[in-house]
């Protein structure tokens, strides 16, 4: 197949953009244009981040106040979603909670991502002894359930939110390192890493200026799908033992409460499982459009 | 099991029609117009060449007879096949045409076959779907095909998969596939241009061999003319979609109609062209900035009587092969075995050999991308093999590679003006303004515009990706380039150019070249000099003129009886029964392995044949 | 083969060794002790003093360290800190019910998931897309704990199918099948949203490959296609998946053992790590990182089952 | 394709729920709580553990079944009982026919003896401490035991109900099993051990010998069931008789919506106490412990917790226990709780640092307790630990203010030695549980254990509560009880008040009817 098919396309970003930010609006210009499913993404995406912004202005209620007289309360005019155990109001704990969920998720993703990609960029390129050892040290992370591994360094380090952001980011390691070293062990052999040899390119420029825009894709989208995992992670963390202090309101923690008395006031599990839902929902539509995008196979071409 | 309505009684009747009839074809996917109405015919018997370019529709065409475009396509017009209008039938009724009516083979017979079957259960398969056979039945049917497309050892051959066979058997058992059902129309898609050239000659004898027995209907797509000269009937040249010309071989060849065919006739170098000149010579294609020289010799003459630009003095790559528990060694991949040869400043040597030959592996250890076990490799007096750090990084700078995929070798995610750069300001020779201006003024100098540096690689076309590939590599201002395959994968008429182009750098900048090529007709326009590689070594060395006017070496003469030259008048491919087959050997040698000393004695001054 | 295998287990040899050394120092890094936890809250200091010098925990760590090897390599792998019961006979008496629940799990969770990944592929962006899609998320997203008590509610109280309890004393075939359906189902939930997704987008790519439209001009209809040209070569990376995930899913099943009241590994080692029970986490920490590069094997080895071009090296 | 998929599925699900068919007389009880611990009776502390351990062993005397008080003791292994006038000697007479189960033979004077040193000894005993005033124990005859103090003990015979070291075990079945006693307990009450599974449950069955008749139930199915919801599905799809419940008002009302449930909260009462550490800066100062003490709005947690489960506390001790008295408490006063704030110096209020653990019932009565003492600008500050962290984290304290329920052996003096004489303050060897380093009631605690006099003793008690509560070493909040729930089949003998062993009182009289 001759790449000379496909359709040139027409449109020239200014040159002061660097590749990589360049790359990602592409690609998020091709998601929308190309895949009507990542734009519903990307705009429930938005709307959860707009309304974690907007927090302390839209929330009804202040999200840590207690109410002895109306706890554990159905949806009502007065509180829409509902109170919980301690008589707060749900809705606004949802609020509230997106900020924290969302920090979490993204934090730690983040954290994971920058780790694990460097990692497996490392070892896919230089490949041999040295991928051996790196990978064989991953497995050794892999070895432990996430579950444990999080229960462990969270009892370890105490519960606050950044040794629960680190927890989840040190359990995703592993399997970022094994999404980056894939590629990379393929792109290593291409041509343009061999041009970059010839020119007389360091292995770091090679590796990160050459390599590393190649493999982000691909990476953006697991990463996509691994917040989802994140903040169920955090969710099943504080059902076996350890999540973040209260009173602070996280979408986990509050699955975990409205677990806790879902025999009593269903809809405490409820609303907050559909919080995580929607939120994961957003991130997965908006993931796959931008594979879809990125992926010129998938492409419409003759 | 199948009901196909296409009864074989209709066909008789239609036995005087042609066997494919298109009729104002048209195909869109979006806005874009791939086929823009075209309409030609093939007869039973007949074998039909569908020319063109990239992008010219060929393929698209191909793929559109048996509705096999993805759904995004919109077709138009009229396609006929043994008189069954393809465009009206429902999805049951195609797949009794598909394989029934018409056969196809496809380019690359690397990924065409499924590689988790076997290559029994997907020859067989056509007949599953094709009439009453049952499975032993079917699988008896395939294995006498496997002797008719002479795969030798068929029946041991038959359960293995397809990763364990060459490219030539691959393209065989493709054939097998396609013929299976005895179809009416075999379409054959660019089926030789990965292979080899000696293997593209088998496999065009096993295809004329089996059209003359079964009078079958062939539509042969490709952009070679050599191989157009040797087996069509009829040519359709096809260019933007439209066919521009629809006549006899004869005549087209004779006196070409259009334009378009008569630069692309005269785009393709024909191997014996440059009898008796000795330098190499310019095509003369029309490029902006070449005009001012016009056509003619490249006057540049080389100059062997200086000191060497490069010596290469046994050079030695081995790649291990490691097994057993410890993933010892248990032997060697001895892709480049003992080769020597020298480079004269301002001068071409052409490495050529098939695929596998270790010539690639040669250029690569020179610059020790990949690490030479044992040689010296001479550089402005240094042994580059023997240099490290700094020094290596100095002599990478003035010795440049261009690669064969003028894609592949430029990073997707970069813009040109970037990838120019890049190497400018990496070596630290210039401000960020003064590498701008280099940018511009090498865009400018290898034929494109200043203005597309902010464009990315994808952006522009095979030909445009390879100029800036070419101005990457002169940003340098390096005195020696490796040129791998460097215009293999490009359209005949925009390799012209760029080799055009090449030999204008040359004479401009004094480059030398060391140029790896497969192709015995370019290597006859670019070389002063020319190697030729076998199981990683060099068989046969010496003048261009020497070596392909005078072969002494048998593999040298097999590589060149087997290229196809364009012209239908000198038509070698004849019914030659059960030709002898043969593949060439691997060059993995077990642990402790020594090789053979080569001796070479020299026919001519300078040309050196080994001996056997 | 038999090479392969063996040098996979010599590596496995390391990451044990590795993977031992880490746990032994970070659970006796962790605050807590198991004296404590043995004595109760109404001891005093001085008696959970003795009792760690009982347990040996007085000693300075890298001696407790020397010593936990020493017994590692003999096979000795003590006695639970805090019950006195032999850790391997407590790992081996819980082991066969998570290894059952597992691999139900993953078989549900394949069967589901390769077919509705299929599905969604050939209708790429169209309604069975986004439906698998959605339902695949719901899998994702619910924590399993949430999930569970769903199922429980609807199949054990609405419906009366199913027990609340899925460890019943009851050994029959029928018996074993209905206290694992639930469980399975919950935990298959999740199995079958991470297949469905990497067989949609191998799925995907493979239906673009050359061998397919080779499959199709032989006039090979369209479900043949799918299932035996297609399907084998989608396998690697829906193997890889499942390998990487089966991890995960024996990670998720402590959530699952404790809302089935299930006995299972995942319970016994967070039971260890709440007591603080350095030899059974050791032992368990064994247990897990066998089964690892168990999977890992089996996956390296099943990609050869599925793809030819596959060489043991 | 012949069976219709319908029907298939219905022949597959009645062979499924066809399949289990359980022995009527079994009694099948779910704790919370994932697995046994030890069910060595003098190594049990944890509820679970001597849940179990209540209905396999006797003790030389016992308290009425269904009774908690330490005043309503009446024989059990001992048919009689004699004091020395210095109450420092006590001879036993056993009751003849009791054997030990499992074939260990009858029950004598020597397992009683080899018993109670057990007990005492520290190395096999997590009790030995409470034994500590024992000075012989011997047996002059198959039938009589004699015990000696050093000094008279406050409820000398409430060492010998059948409550942590006073289980009396059988010499030779702990001689022959050696440490899988702990596993395969033996002793001589109403049912005896057969089969434990691990994170599943235990199972016991009627010991036939029993000394009192052999019980009507045939079969206890102990089940551990982590999951709260999963318990109370199991107990509402009938899959369970007995279930003990969650610390929670919610719980109880749903449980009693079953239709043939009994729910009862069964003592002995534990008291939950918020204790402060008088010897770090801010809490030194008495006002401030003054001023926490009136932030604290007691009414509203037990509305909080649930007024069916729950009641204000009404000293630091537990109510009901021998020696209690209400005492008066600082009332919750927010104002007055400022007042004293601004007096001390802190008029913008203070910020105190405690370690919490993450065991739900306990973190959501402290989140109540953070909001009410935010009300008057203290700021309660927790950092989250796991429960074992807490426990250790506490002992060597690390906490500003410690929040721990209890119930001790339902005497005053256990509880006010373990919580706030100064030998328990925590840090020192013999510390036990004085995380506010209370040592102002000393002497009243010291001087009742030797008053000899009940009445003297008790006086002294009290005096020991009111100076506690005076200087504010611990602000009791409230006093729960364990909540149980039942299906109405299960019929006892007798009212069923509590148990020191924390589980219903199943004997030989216990009924499971059809």
């Amino acid at each position: 197949m001759k790449s000379d098919l496909s359709i040139p396309t027409k449109a020239s970003p200014p040159s002061e953009l660097r590749a990589v930010s360049s790359l990602a609006w592409r690609a998020f210009v091709q998601a929308f244009r190309t895949n009507a499913t990542a734009a519903v993404g990307a705009v429930l995406f938005m709307i959860i981040v707009v309304l974690a912004v907007a927090a302390p202005w839209i929330a009804p209620y202040d999200p840590i106040s207690q109410d002895m007289i109306v706890r554990m309360e159905g949806p009502s005019m007065a509180h829409w979603l509902g109170t919980d155990y301690f008589g707060r109001d749900t809705l606004s704990r949802l609020l509230y909670g997106a900020r924290y969920s969302l920090v979490i998720g993204l934090l730690s993703i983040v954290i994971a991502v920058a780790v694990g990609t460097v990692i497996g960029l490392t070892a896919g390129y230089f490949g041999g002894r040295l991928d051996i050892v790196i990978m064989q040290v991953m497995d050794v992370v892999l070895a432990f359930p996430a579950l444990i591994l999080g229960l462990i360094l969270v009892a370890m380090l105490g519960p606050t939110m950044m040794n629960i952001v680190f927890a989840i980011a040190f359990t995703a390691i592993p399997p970022f390192a094994r999404i980056a070293r894939a590629p990379v062990i393929a792109l290593r052999e291409r041509e343009f890493v061999q041009a970059g040899k010839a020119l007389g390119f360091s292995n770091l420029r090679i590796m990160f200026r050459h390599l590393l825009p190649n493999i982000l894709p691909d990476i953006l989208v697991m990463a996509s799908l691994w917040m989802a995992t994140a903040v169920r992670t955090e969710a099943s963390l504080a059902f076996i033992g350890l999540g973040i202090a209260p009173p602070t309101p996280t979408w986990g923690g509050m699955v975990r409460e409205g677990f806790e008395n879902i025999l009593d006031n269903p809809s405490l599990a409820i609303f907050p499982s559909l919080a995580v839902l929607i939120l994961v929902l957003a991130l997965n539509l908006l993931g796959d459009g931008l594979r879809d995008a990125i992926d010129p196979k998938l492409r419409t071409e003759p | 099991m199948m009901a196909s309505p296409v009864k074989v009684s209709q066909m008789a009747d239609v036995a005087s029609a042609p066997v494919l009839s298109i009729k104002d074809l048209t195909v869109r996917f979006g806005q874009y117009e791939a086929v823009k109405g075209i309409s030609f015919n093939v007869a039973q018997g007949e074998t039909v060449a569908l020319v063109g370019e990239s992008g010219s529709g060929k393929s698209v065409t191909a793929l559109s007879i048996m509705r096999l475009l993805p759904e995004s396509a919109f077709l138009g017009g009229e396609i006929h096949l043994s008189g069954q209008d393809m465009m009206s039938l429902r999805e049951a009724d195609l797949r009794a045409m598909r394989g029934g009516q018409a056969g196809m083979i496809f380019q690359e017979p690397m990924t065409s076959l499924n590689p988790v079957l076997t290559v029994g259960f997907q020859v067989s398969e056509a007949f599953r779907y094709h009439g009453d056979y049952s499975q032993s039945e079917a699988d008896a049917e395939a294995l006498r095909l496997f002797e008719r497309v002479r795969i030798p050892d068929g029946k041991k051959r038959f359960g293995q998969y397809p990763h364990t066979f060459s490219g030539g058997m691959r393209q065989r058992i493709m054939i097998a596939m396609a013929l299976a059902c005895r179809p009416r129309l075999l379409i054959a898609d660019e089926p030789t241009t990965a292979l080899d050239v000696t293997v593209q000659a088998e496999i065009l004898n096993l295809l004329a061999d089996l059209q003359r027995e079964t009078n079958t209907a062939v539509l042969f797509i490709t952009h070679d003319m050599g191989v157009v000269a040797e087996v069509a009937d009829r040519v359709v040249v096809m260019r933007y979609g439209k066919v521009v010309e629809d006549r006899t071989v004869e005549d087209l060849f004779a006196e070409p109609g259009h334009d378009y065919t008569r630069q692309l006739l005269s785009a393709v170098p024909r191997l014996g062209d440059m009898r008796g000149e000795n330098a190499p010579r310019r095509f003369g294609s029309p490029t902006p900035h070449t005009e001012r020289l016009g056509p003619g010799n490249n006057s540049g003459g080389t100059s062997r009587s200086k000191p060497a630009a490069l010596s290469v003095e046994r050079l030695t790559t081995r790649f291990p092969v490691r097994g057993g528990i410890l993933g010892r060694v248990n032997g060697y991949v001895h892709a480049v075995e003992n080769v020597s040869f020298t480079v004269a400043p301002n001068e071409t040597l052409s490495l050529v050999g098939e695929s596998g030959c270790g010539k690639s592996t040669t250029g690569r250890s020179i610059l020790r991308l990949v690490e030479p076990t044992a040689g010296a490799v001479r550089f402005d007096g240094q042994d580059l093999l023997s240099t490290s750090g700094a020094a290596l990084q100095e002599a990478r700078r003035r010795i440049q590679m261009i690669f064969q995929d003028p894609f592949g070798s430029l990073d997707p995610r970069q813009t040109v003006g970037s990838a120019i750069a890049e190497p400018i300001l990496v070596h630290g020779h210039r401000t960020g303004a003064e590498a701008r201006d280099r940018v511009a003024h090498l865009m400018e100098r290898v034929g494109l515009s200043a203005g597309h540096a902010s464009r990315f690689p994808h952006e522009f076309s095979g030909g445009q990706r390879q100029r800036i590939c070419i101005a990457r590599a002169l940003a340098l201002e390096p005195s020696f380039i490796i040129a791998d395959e460097a215009v293999s994968a490009l359209d005949v008429s925009i390799k012209a150019q760029v080799i055009d182009l090449l030999l204008d750098l040359q004479e401009e900048f004094g480059l030398s070249y060391l140029f790896i090529s497969h192709d015995m007709a370019i290597v006859e326009r670019v070389s002063h000099r020319v190697a030729v590689m076998l199981l990683g070594r060099i068989v046969e060395i010496g003048p261009r003129s020497a070596v392909i006017e005078n072969p002494q070496h048998p593999y040298t003469r097999k590589l060149l009886a087997a290229v196809p030259i364009p012209d239908p008048s000198l038509r070698r491919i004849k019914s030659t029964g059960a030709r002898q087959v043969d593949e060439l050997k691997s060059p993995i040698r077990p642990l402790g392995y020594t090789p053979t000393p080569q001796r070479f004695h020299e026919v001519t001054p300078g040309h050196f044949v080994e001996e056997i | 083969m038999t090479a392969f295998i063996i040098k996979r287990l010599g590596f496995a040899v390391v990451t044990l060794f590795a993977v031992l050394s880490l746990v032994f120092f970070i659970v006796r890094i962790l605050p807590g002790d198991p004296a404590m936890v043995i004595l109760g809250d109404q001891a005093s200091a001085a008696s959970i003093a003795a009792l760690r010098q009982k347990l040996g925990l007085d000693q300075p760590l890298l001696v407790q360290y020397l010593n936990f090897l020493v017994g590692a390599i003999r096979g000795d792998w003590g006695v639970s800190m805090v019950s006195g019961r032999p850790v391997i006979g407590e790992v081996l008496s819980v082991l066969p019910s998570t290894i059952e629940l597992t691999l139900v799990s993953l078989f549900l969770g394949v069967i589901l998931g390769v077919p509705a990944g299929v599905w969604a592929a050939v209708n790429r962006n169209r309604i069975p897309d986004v439906v698998t899609r959605i339902v695949s998320l719901l899998g994702l997203s619910a924590p399993a704990f949430v999930s569970g008590i769903v199922l429980l509610l609807i199949f054990a109280i609405a419906l009366q199918w199913f027990p609340v309890i899925s460890s019943g004393q009851d050994t029959s075939f029928s018996g074993r099948l209905r206290d694992l359906a639930l469980p399975a189902v919950n935990l298959a939930l999740i199995m079958a949203a991470y297949v469905t997704r990497v067989t949609r987008s191998a799925m995907l790519e493979v239906l673009g490959q050359d061998y397919v439209r080779t499959a199709r001009a032989k006039g090979v209809p369209a479900g043949v296609v799918i299932w035996r040209h297609a399907m084998r070569n989608c396998l690697i990376p829906v193997i890889t998946v499942i390998g990487l995930y089966l991890g995960i899913l024996i990670g998720n099943s402590v959530l699952t053992e404790i809302v089935f009241n299930r006995p299972g590994l995942g319970k016994l080692i967070v039971g260890a790590l709440t007591q603080r029970d350095y030899t059974m986490l050791q032992g368990m920490i064994v247990i897990y990182t066998l089964i690892v590069v168990l999977v890992n094997l089996i996956t390296d080895l099943a990609y050869g089952l599925v793809d030819p071009r596959v060489q043991y090296r | 394709m012949t069976l219709k998929p319908a029907i298939l599925s219905s022949l597959v699900l009645g062979t499924l729920l066809s399949a289990t068919a359980l022995n009527a007389q079994t009694l099948r009880v779910a704790v919370p709580g994932s697995d046994m611990g030890t069910l060595d009776p003098y190594r049990a502390s944890a509820t679970l553990d001597i849940n179990v351990v209540n209905w396999l062993f006797n003790g030389l005397v016992r308290i009425k079944p269904g009774q908690i008080s330490p005043e309503m003791i009446e024989p059990d292994l001992a048919e009689s009982w004699t004091t020395s006038s210095d109450g420092k000697t006590w001879t036993f007479k056993l009751r003849d026919g009791v054997q030990c189960q499992g074939g260990y033979g009858a029950l004598t004077a020597d397992d009683v003896v080899y018993s109670l040193k057990r007990a005492a000894n520290k190395d096999t005993s997590s009790f030995y401490a409470e034994y500590a005033a024992f000075d012989t124990i011997t047996a002059s005859d198959p039938k009589t035991v004699t015990i000696t103090l050093k000094e008279t003990v406050p409820s000398m015979l409430g060492l010998l109900v059948p409550y942590h070291g006073g289980n009396i075990v059988c010499q030779k079945a702990v001689e022959a099993l050696g440490a899988e006693f702990a596993r395969k307990p033996i002793g001589t009450g109403p049912f005896e051990f057969v089969e434990y599974r691990p994170q599943q449950y235990v199972k016991l069955k009627a010991n036939e010998a029993y000394f009192r008749g052999a019980p009507k139930i045939k079969e206890i199915l102990f089940r551990y069931i982590q999951s709260d919801s999963s318990r109370d599905l199991a107990f509402q799809s009938g899959e369970i008789d007995l279930i003990n419940g969650r610390f929670e008002d919610s719980w109880v009302k749903r449980m009693a919506q079953i239709p043939n449930t009994k729910v009862d909260i069964l003592g002995p009462l534990e008291i939950h106490n918020i204790h402060l550490n008088m010897t770090q800066k801010p809490l030194d100062d008495l006002r401030v412990r003054q001023a926490i003490a009136h932030a604290i709005d007691r009414d509203a947690i037990v509305k909080f917790r649930g007024t069916s489960i729950s009641k204000a506390a009404e000293s630091v001790i537990p109510g009901g226990y021998l020696g209690f008295a209400p005492i008066p408490l600082l009332k919750y006063d927010p104002a007055a709780a400022k007042k004293l704030l601004a007096e001390a110096g802190y008029p913008n209020g203070i910020t105190i640092k405690s370690i919490q653990t993450t065991l739900p019932a306990m973190l959501t009565t402290m989140q109540v307790v953070q909001s009410q003492l935010r009300a008057v600008g203290v700021n309660l500050e927790f950092t989250l630990v796991d429960h074992p962290t807490f426990h250790s984290q506490i002992r060597q304290d690390l906490s500003q203010l410690v929040y721990y329920g209890a119930a001790r052996f339902p005497v005053a003096d256990t509880f006010l030695t373990q919580f706030f004489d100064s030998t328990s303050i925590v840090g020192k060897p013999s510390a036990v549980t004085n995380f506010s380093h209370c040592d102002v009631a000393d002497d009243e605690i010291k001087s009742a254990r030797t008053a000899g006099d009940i009445e003297k003793q008790k006086a002294l008690w009290v005096d020991a509560q009111k100076k506690i509560a005076d200087k504010v070493c611990a602000i009791p909040l409230y006093e729960m009880g364990q909540p149980w729930a039942w299906t109405q089949k299960l019929v006892f003998d007798y009212p069923v008040k509590g148990s020191l062993n924390l589980s219903p009182p199943i004997d030989e009289t216990t009924q499971l009817r059809n």
